[in-house]
Parts: C-alpha cells; structure tokens; sequence
C-alpha cells in the first residue's frame, strides 16, 4: 500500500467535506457539557480550505499539509484550532520530501500528531479527548497493516475502532477543556472531539475509492 | 432563535464594525483580524495591553478599547478563543518599545492560542508577556485540569494594567499589578436561563422554570450544581459563601465590590443584589469601599448574575480609581 | 418566574436600597417617598430636575440622577406612576429659589400624578414647570387620545436640561431646551419577546418564536403591529422607515443615533443594530455626529430595542456633549 | 332609604377588601391590552385603606371619605391613584356634614364623582374606561330609587347593570390610557376599570345585608 499527493489530497478533502456537513450535530455534541461550538469552528475553518483548495502548494504531500494546517491554524478559533492545526502541522512535517509513502509513513505521521496534540493541549489518553479516538484507531491501522489486509477491510476496521472507542468516552470523566469544569456531570455523554473523529473515519471508509 | 442578526456567521464582523461607526475618531477596527484597537496605539513610551476572547461576553473584551484600560482586543467567533494567528497578528500590529502584555482568560483554548502567539511575536523580536485571569471559585483548581476560569473580575486585571501602562510602567511592573490584582479576586456566578449562540440557533442547555444553575460559566458550561431557585436573600448567601472564604476575605478587609449581569438579567436585579450584598458585608465587618454594578462579562443573553470581591490596597485602589474612557459610556 | 426578588411588593425599594448603597457620598435615599436624590441637592443657584415614572425602565430614571442630569428621581411601582402625593414630596424636598422642573413622560397617569403635585407645589409657593416627552412615532397623536408616549429619547431631554440647569440658567430657559430637544425626537421600538414584572409572575402578552412586535411601549403594551421576524438589516429598515420621514430627518443633517437596549438583548446585538443604522444613514446624507449604544430606557428583561434620532444644532450639541455624572456608570 | 357613617364604612371595607383579593384577576384583565399593574397598583392602596383602619378620621360620612381619597391618592400609582383618588374625594365632598344622607345624596355624590374622573382623566363615555360601567350603574341606582324599591332589590340591579355594561365595553375601542395605543386591537376584550367596577358592585350586592 503505498500513497501519494493525490491520496491526501483525496483525504483531506473528504475530511474537510464532512466537517462542513457535520457543523450542526458536531455542535450539539459539544453543548451537552461544552459551550457548543465546537462545529462552527471546525466548519469555518474548513470551509476556508475547499474554497482555498487550488491555492495550496503541492510541492509534495507534507508541504501540502503543512500549508493546510496553517489555514487551520490561522482560521479555526476555540481549542480546535491549536488541536487540529497542530496535529496536521505535525503529520505533515513526517511526510515532507516523499513524493511516495507507505502506510508505515502514514502511523508515524499520525503518531507525530498525537505527540503534537499532548504536547499543545497536555491532555492524556482516558481523559476524555478526541485523542481517545484517534490512538485506537491509529492502533487498529498499525495492526491491520502488519496484517497484510487489503486497504478497503482497513479503512473499514479503523473506522469501526473509532466509532466504539468514541462510544466508549461516555463512561470517562473530563479531564480537559471546557467540558471538565463539569466534573462528574460529564459522564454519560460522549467527547464531541472523539465522536468527530468517528465521523470522519467512517466517512472516509464508506467512501473509500473500489 | 430571536435576535438582532444578519448571517450568523457575520455576527462578530458586524458587531465590530457597530463599535468602529460608533467612535470614528478613537477606534479602528481591522477586519483582516478581527481587531478593534485604539487609533492612537501602539504608543513606544507605553505597554500595549492586548486582551482577546471569545465574543459572546460584551461588553468584555472588545468594548473596554480606550486609554486607561486595554490598546486592542482580538476576539474570536462567539464563545471561540481568537485563532492564534490572529493573536499574533494583533500582537505585531500594537508592537511597541515597551512591550506588549497579552491578557488570557484562562482557558484551554484561549491559553493555547495566545502562548502560540506570544512565541511568533517573541520569535519577531517583540517583547511580550502573558498573563492569565482566573478568578472563578465555581471550579476547583486541580493538577488535571486546566485550573480555574477567568470570568467577570478580569475587569480589575484590565482596568489596574491599564491604568499602570498608561503611567509608563515598565512590563515587568504592569505584569506584577495585573498578577497583584488576579491573586485577590474572586468570582462567582448563578444562571437563571441559558443562553443561544447565534450560530447555534438554540439554547446550550435546559433550566426548569424553577431550575437556577450555580457556578455556572460564561460559556453556558454547566456549573456546580443545580438547584432549586430560591430568594435573592439566598441569592446572595450562595455567593458569599463561595466567594469569602475562598481568598478569604476578612473582618477589617476593604474590598470593591461588583454585581455583574450575565446579558439577561435588568440591572434593577442587579442593584437589589448589590444592596443585599454590601449590607451582608457590612454586617462580616468587611468594608465595601468601591461599588461596580452592571454588565461587565456577559454570556450572552442568559439571566443571571455574578458577585466579585478584591481586596484593595492603596496600590490598587488608586488604580481601579485612576480614569479610563472605553467604548463602553453613557454618553 | 425567575428574578433576582425577595417579596416582589419590596421589589423597588430594596432596588433602590442598592442604589444607596453602591454610591454612599453622592446619592440618598428617602424610603418614605421611594425617592433618589443627589446627596448636594437643592441647590438655590440652579433649577432642581426631577422625573418621576413607572419603574422597570432602568437606567431610566433613578441611575440618571446626579451633576449634569436629574437631582431627584421619584419612580413608582413597576411601570405604574408614581403617586401624586410622592411627586409632590419630591417637588417640596428639592424646592430651589431658581425653581423646579417636572419632567414627564406622556402617559396618563403620570401626567395626572405630575398635575396634581405642580398644583400642590405651587400652592406651597414653590416655582414649579412641568415639560412632557413624547418621542414614541409608533402612537400615532390625536386629539382623541393622551399623544405619543416618552420613551428612550427621553435621555436627551434629561441630558439637555440637566446641562442647562447646572449653568445656572432660569427655569424658562431651562424648559425652552427641554421643549427644543424634544421636539426633534423621534423614538421607534421592536421587542422579540414579552417581559414580566415582578408582581405579576407572568409574561405581559406571548410572542411567538418567529414574532415580533413592531412598535412596542416600554410597558409591554403591543405596538402597530405583529409581524414575523426578520433579519438584522430589515429590522433597521422598519425602525428608521417609521423615525426618519416623521420629523423628518434630511439630507444635510446632523444627528444623535441611539440604539437602546429594551433589557433583554445584549449589547452585542446593539451594536450589530448600530452599524446598520449609521450605515443605511449615511446613505441618505445624513451625518451621526453623536453616538448612544446600550440600554438607556429598559423595559425589564425584554428583548428588543428602539432606535431614537435627535436633529443636532450647535446648541443641543453642547448640552448633550457637557460633561454628567450619574448613578450608571462603568468605572 | 337613609346612610349613615356605619353603612359608608361597611361600602368601603367591602371594595377595600374585595380589591385586595382581586389583584391578580385585575391585572390579568389589564394585560390583555394594558400594562398589567391595575390590580398591583389598586390592592397596594386599599391594603393600607385596610391596614389604618381605626385611624381615619370619622367625623361625618364626607369627612371620612375625604381621608380615604388621601390615602389612595397619596399610595396609588399609575392612573388609578389620581382617578380613585380624585373620585373617593368628589364624592366625600358631597357628604360632608351630613351625619345622615339619603339614597338621592348618594346619587348626587356618586355623580359628583363621574366628574372628578372625567376632570382629571379627560376621558368621555364610551371611550372604554371605569366610566363605562359606572356612569350606567349611576343611572340604574337613579330609577331604581325613584321606583321605589327596596334596598336589596336596587344593589341588584345596580351590580347588574354594571355586569352588563362592564361585558359590553369589550366591543369600545380604547381611547384613554395605555390600552388606546392599541387603537383597533383593543377591539374584543373588555376594560380592565370597568370590570373592576361590575366586580365590586356584584359583592356589595351579594353581601348586602338582608
Ligand atoms: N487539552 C486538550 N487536548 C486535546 N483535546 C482537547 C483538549 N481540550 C479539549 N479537547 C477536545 O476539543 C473538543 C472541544 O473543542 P472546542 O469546542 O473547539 O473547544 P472549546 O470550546 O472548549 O474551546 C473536546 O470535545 C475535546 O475532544
Ligand atoms: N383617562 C382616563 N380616565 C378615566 N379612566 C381611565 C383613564 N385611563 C385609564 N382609565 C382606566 O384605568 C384603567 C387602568 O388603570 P391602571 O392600570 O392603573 O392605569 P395605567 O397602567 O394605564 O397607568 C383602565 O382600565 C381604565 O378603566
Ligand atoms: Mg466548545
Ligand atoms: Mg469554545
Ligand atoms: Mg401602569
Ligand atoms: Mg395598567
């Protein structure tokens, strides 16, 4: 399985797609312990990148990333930006100079953004962040590609690790951001960050190219 | 969703543009970053004080623009810290020789954003401090989280920064008042109603019709805990005995005293608060000696109400006293 | 009902117990005649202003008392005018050798209030004046009726008079500046929702989610007309189609824009409101020399918010820019 | 049919005390077009009526009304105290002196009442206020007493008469008080004073003694 700029290209456009889609119900997830934000932010930052999409370089896939990662950055407001921009930022950085990847290149780069998003927010995994979905399901995609599946049954698997792991974030308490002021009173709902990871991943799944 | 709006996601860009018409000679408001500043800023012989936020809290931050208080406020979408580039962005633009000091209510996004772009405006040669507002007793600060909020006594840190820059302070004395002022204020807010940003259309949670929500923040997060609306006598008992023996305040103390409406509430309510509160006060021997009575940190519309204490001494008594005209004013 | 109240019959008097209370050198209180007055007042070189009405309309008109505007405020009970007997009071309390002014909105009841307590006044040998608001271009003047209602232009009727007096000007001038100023104001009003006042426990009328009241009183009463909610922009247009040919404003004048607050809209929203309106303005040629955004004229929690224009010459100008110091205040 | 003050004082405890316990019902009434503070404002008055009692002066029947007007004009806001003020006051003026009046000095003072209120509110018939129902009341206790009837039969058809002119202001438009600024939408519900009216003479009916 190896990748190339148009892979990314078709990912983050699919992603930024589905953000858009999903701005009210990512919203919602939000305000059930959070300040209900969380899908406006995102939808007007990603909307900046399908409507500045050709005018990113493309030098290579990680300068194509990095570039959105500083739309992100400059755009998205709230904790998300710093997140989210940091986390691509740092994907990016592992993919530059590649003209070519493999799917070990895409774990490193996506363990790059998991180190970035502690280093940024200083959260740890159980505490009730998107990275609660986002290390299983990057652990699912380092399993299933040493397991020689095909990249369809992979997708498929990643996706359904996001999903339960994002489900299973209604038992913990928040530990960060704005939904940790309210304790206890946090548990029971789902991390809105969490379940849009789930989103997106099942998202790229079903859309998956044949 | 009621409210005086375009497109919501105009709501900001528009709101700014409101406060720019309505002071052509003082104000000028840079779309490009969603910045309203002095026009006068940035003065070399003076710090710049630089507060950003989400919106959603006017009159903070974006209406406390003008000599004695703060040369810019950057803010974010409703309830949405600024974006860092913006912050940065801000910072450059009120560069001064003096060094620019960035206000932070302590938050995880605002933090991050505003620590991203102290390191691009340090990394351009600006001089730039940081410092954060967290003087809300409804969240214990813990190891975990990201410890307390700053809520409606960060207007105390903005009017004692800004009063020190404008003697010419040096950056390292505005940061020591506005730490000095922070360290002894304290904060406590109660939700009667909810609140509905803009974009969102609906309310962010549901309060019975005899539900009160205490300690809640200004974001609409949930506070303490919820409880069953009472007398404004036990109002008030709810938020002393938060706030007083948090510092703690006491006999012999001389504080000032703020009853801040949450966006809802009339300001009769908050006058009748104020009332009962300075007289319990009086009654614990502590001595009222500067009274703030109005919206000074909102949530948007909710009803609802917070109470502020800081303990003065003459340093901050005389700045707090010190003049100040923001766009905020009566006439 | 959820307010910030003890027994809701007290609702006024523990108001203004915290009005007392918040500004112990400057103001008193006299309970027996529910009764604010400056702390200096009377004083036998200028004209004392007094104004009287309903409560629930805060600032109006207890926060407005001080040097430059009232030098008593005697409110009702909310929204009822207050009895002639306290009015009366009032007028013996501040009797000043230069004369007394009795400033009224046009309702019924306090126009009889006020006339009863001029007649007391003046059978005591009190030189006394009595000067009408009616600003409101939703009421539509007869003979059939008591006329427009005062409304939120009613501040600068307070504020031009106020200057006047502290020049030391006589009563008949003092009454010519009141007479002038509002007669070049113009108000119009929008609520998005009902309000309740304290004693009632219910909302005045209902509202539904996607209506509004166009024209509404600052008691509640319903307006022109219902219609359904509509953006910003039109909003504006409906205000100022009903303001602007009603004097009318031209091309070539000067004006004062006041976007008021009706209690329950944030001041984000009024500001949004004021940027539309300066704008759509200067479209038609006419120039906002003076600005006014927030909450003046409140109608409890309310939401909603008139827009006033006042017709500037040099003089008005003046008076409106003087400086005053009142009971609202930021600082 | 002769009064003397211990009939004055019984009429007078009896609205005091019916007005007190409409409040709520008053208000409501004046909501529908009004501001809703008529029975506030009206309650707040006659609960003090009530609560000084013992201390008004009782000289004659005038004497006495005339300190009852003082209270209400000097505790009653909106434009009920100056209108019930100004009306309690007219009437007193009327009685004073007398130590016994007759069912024609009632007349005459009731009459003398209808004046004060269109002196001090400027309000004519039919333009949909307490006079409304008053005026015909007056009429009503006018031809009753003329025809001769007894007393219970004439506060009958006194309160009657007000019932019905009370329901027939509901077709009035308003064209006083804060109700006028509705101009046709007062259409359809009746006035708030009127009906207040028809209220305490129905109870004055009703607990009349036999
Ligand atoms: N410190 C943190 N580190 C990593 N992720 C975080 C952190 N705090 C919050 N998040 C994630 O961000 C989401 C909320 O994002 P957003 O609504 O933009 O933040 P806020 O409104 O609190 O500023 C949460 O659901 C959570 O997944
Ligand atoms: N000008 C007037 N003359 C006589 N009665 C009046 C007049 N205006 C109003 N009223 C009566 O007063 C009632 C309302 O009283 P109240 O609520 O105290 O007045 P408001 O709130 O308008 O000051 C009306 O229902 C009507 O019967
Ligand atoms: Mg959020
Ligand atoms: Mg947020
Ligand atoms: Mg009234
Ligand atoms: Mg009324």
């Amino acid at each position: 399985m190896a990748g190339k700029l148009s892979d990314v290209e078709w990912v983050v456009k699919d992603i930024a797609q589905t953000i858009v889609d999903n701005e009210t119900y990512f919203g919602e997830l939000d305000a059930v312990v959070g300040d209900g934000d969380f899908g406006f932010s995102l939808a007007r930052g990603f909307e900046i990148v399908l409507a500045d999409w050709d005018t990113f370089d493309r030098t290579d896939p990680g300068v194509f990333l990095q570039r959105i990662a500083m739309t992100v950055s400059a755009r998205i407001g709230g904790t998300s930006g710093p997140i989210w921009g940091t986390a691509i930022l740092r994907a990016g950085a592992q993919l530059k100079g590649k003209d070519e990847f493999t799917g070990e290149d895409v774990v490193r780069a996506l363990r790059a953004s998991v180190d970035g998003i502690k280093t940024r927010g200083g959260a740890e995994l159980g505490e009730k962040t998107l990275l609660d979905a986002l290390v299983p399901a990057i652990d699912t995609l380092e399993a299933e590609l040493a397991a020689g599946h095909d990249a369809r049954t992979i997708v498929n698997a990643v996706a359904t690790t996001a999903a339960d792991a994002a489900e299973a974030t209604a038992s913990l308490q928040a530990m960060r951001g704005r939904a940790a002021y309210t304790g206890e009173r946090s548990i029971g709902s789902v991390d809105a960050g969490a379940m849009a990871i789930a989103v997106l991943a099942r998202h790229l799944a079903d859309a998956w190219p044949a | 969703m009621k409210k005086f709006v375009n497109d919501p996601k105009q709501f900001v860009p528009e709101m700014l543009k409101g406060i720019a018409l309505a002071n052509p000679d003082t104000i000028t408001y840079v779309p490009e970053y969603n910045l309203i500043m002095r026009a006068d800023a940035p003065n070399n012989d003076k710090v710049s004080i630089i507060q950003g936020s989400g919106s959603g809290h006017e009159p903070a931050h974006v209406m406390v623009v003008g000599p004695g208080m703060l040369d810019a406020a950057c803010p974010g979408d409703v309830f949405a810290a600024p974006p860092s580039d913006y912050v940065y962005q801000t910072a450059k633009l009120l560069a001064s020789d003096k060094g620019v000091l960035l206000l932070v209510n302590n938050y995880t996004g605002d933090k991050m954003a505003f620590e991203m772009a102290q390191e691009l405006a340090e990394a351009d040669g600006i001089k730039a401090a940081t410092l954060f507002i967290n003087d809300d007793v409804a969240v214990q600060d813990s190891l975990y989280t990201v410890g307390r909020r700053g809520v409606a006594g960060n207007f105390f840190v903005m009017k004692a920064v800004g009063a020190k820059a404008e003697e010419g302070a040096e950056l390292e004395e505005v940061v020591r008042v506005g730490e000095l002022v922070n360290s002894v204020t304290r904060t406590m807010g109660i939700a009667l109603t909810a609140c509905t940003p803009p974009a969102k259309g609906a309310p962010l949670f549901d309060l019975g019709d005899d539900e009160i929500e205490v300690g809640v923040g200004i974001h609409g997060e949930p506070g303490r805990r919820r409880a069953k609306m009472v007398g404004a006598d036990e109002i008030v008992d709810e938020l002393l005995g938060a706030v007083v023996p948090d510092l703690p305040y006491r006999p012999g103390d001389r504080v000032a005293l703020m009853i801040n409406g949450l966006g809802g509430t009339p300001i009769s309510e908050l006058y009748l608060l104020f009332g009962i509160a300075a007289q319990k006060l009086a009654d614990m021997g502590i001595t009222v000696a500067r009274s703030y009575v109005g919206e000074y940190c909102t949530s948007l519309e909710m009803a609802g109400a917070s109470l502020t204490l800081v303990k003065l001494d003459d340093e901050i008594e005389t700045l707090l006293a010190a003049p100040a005209s923001v766009v905020a004013r009566i006439f």
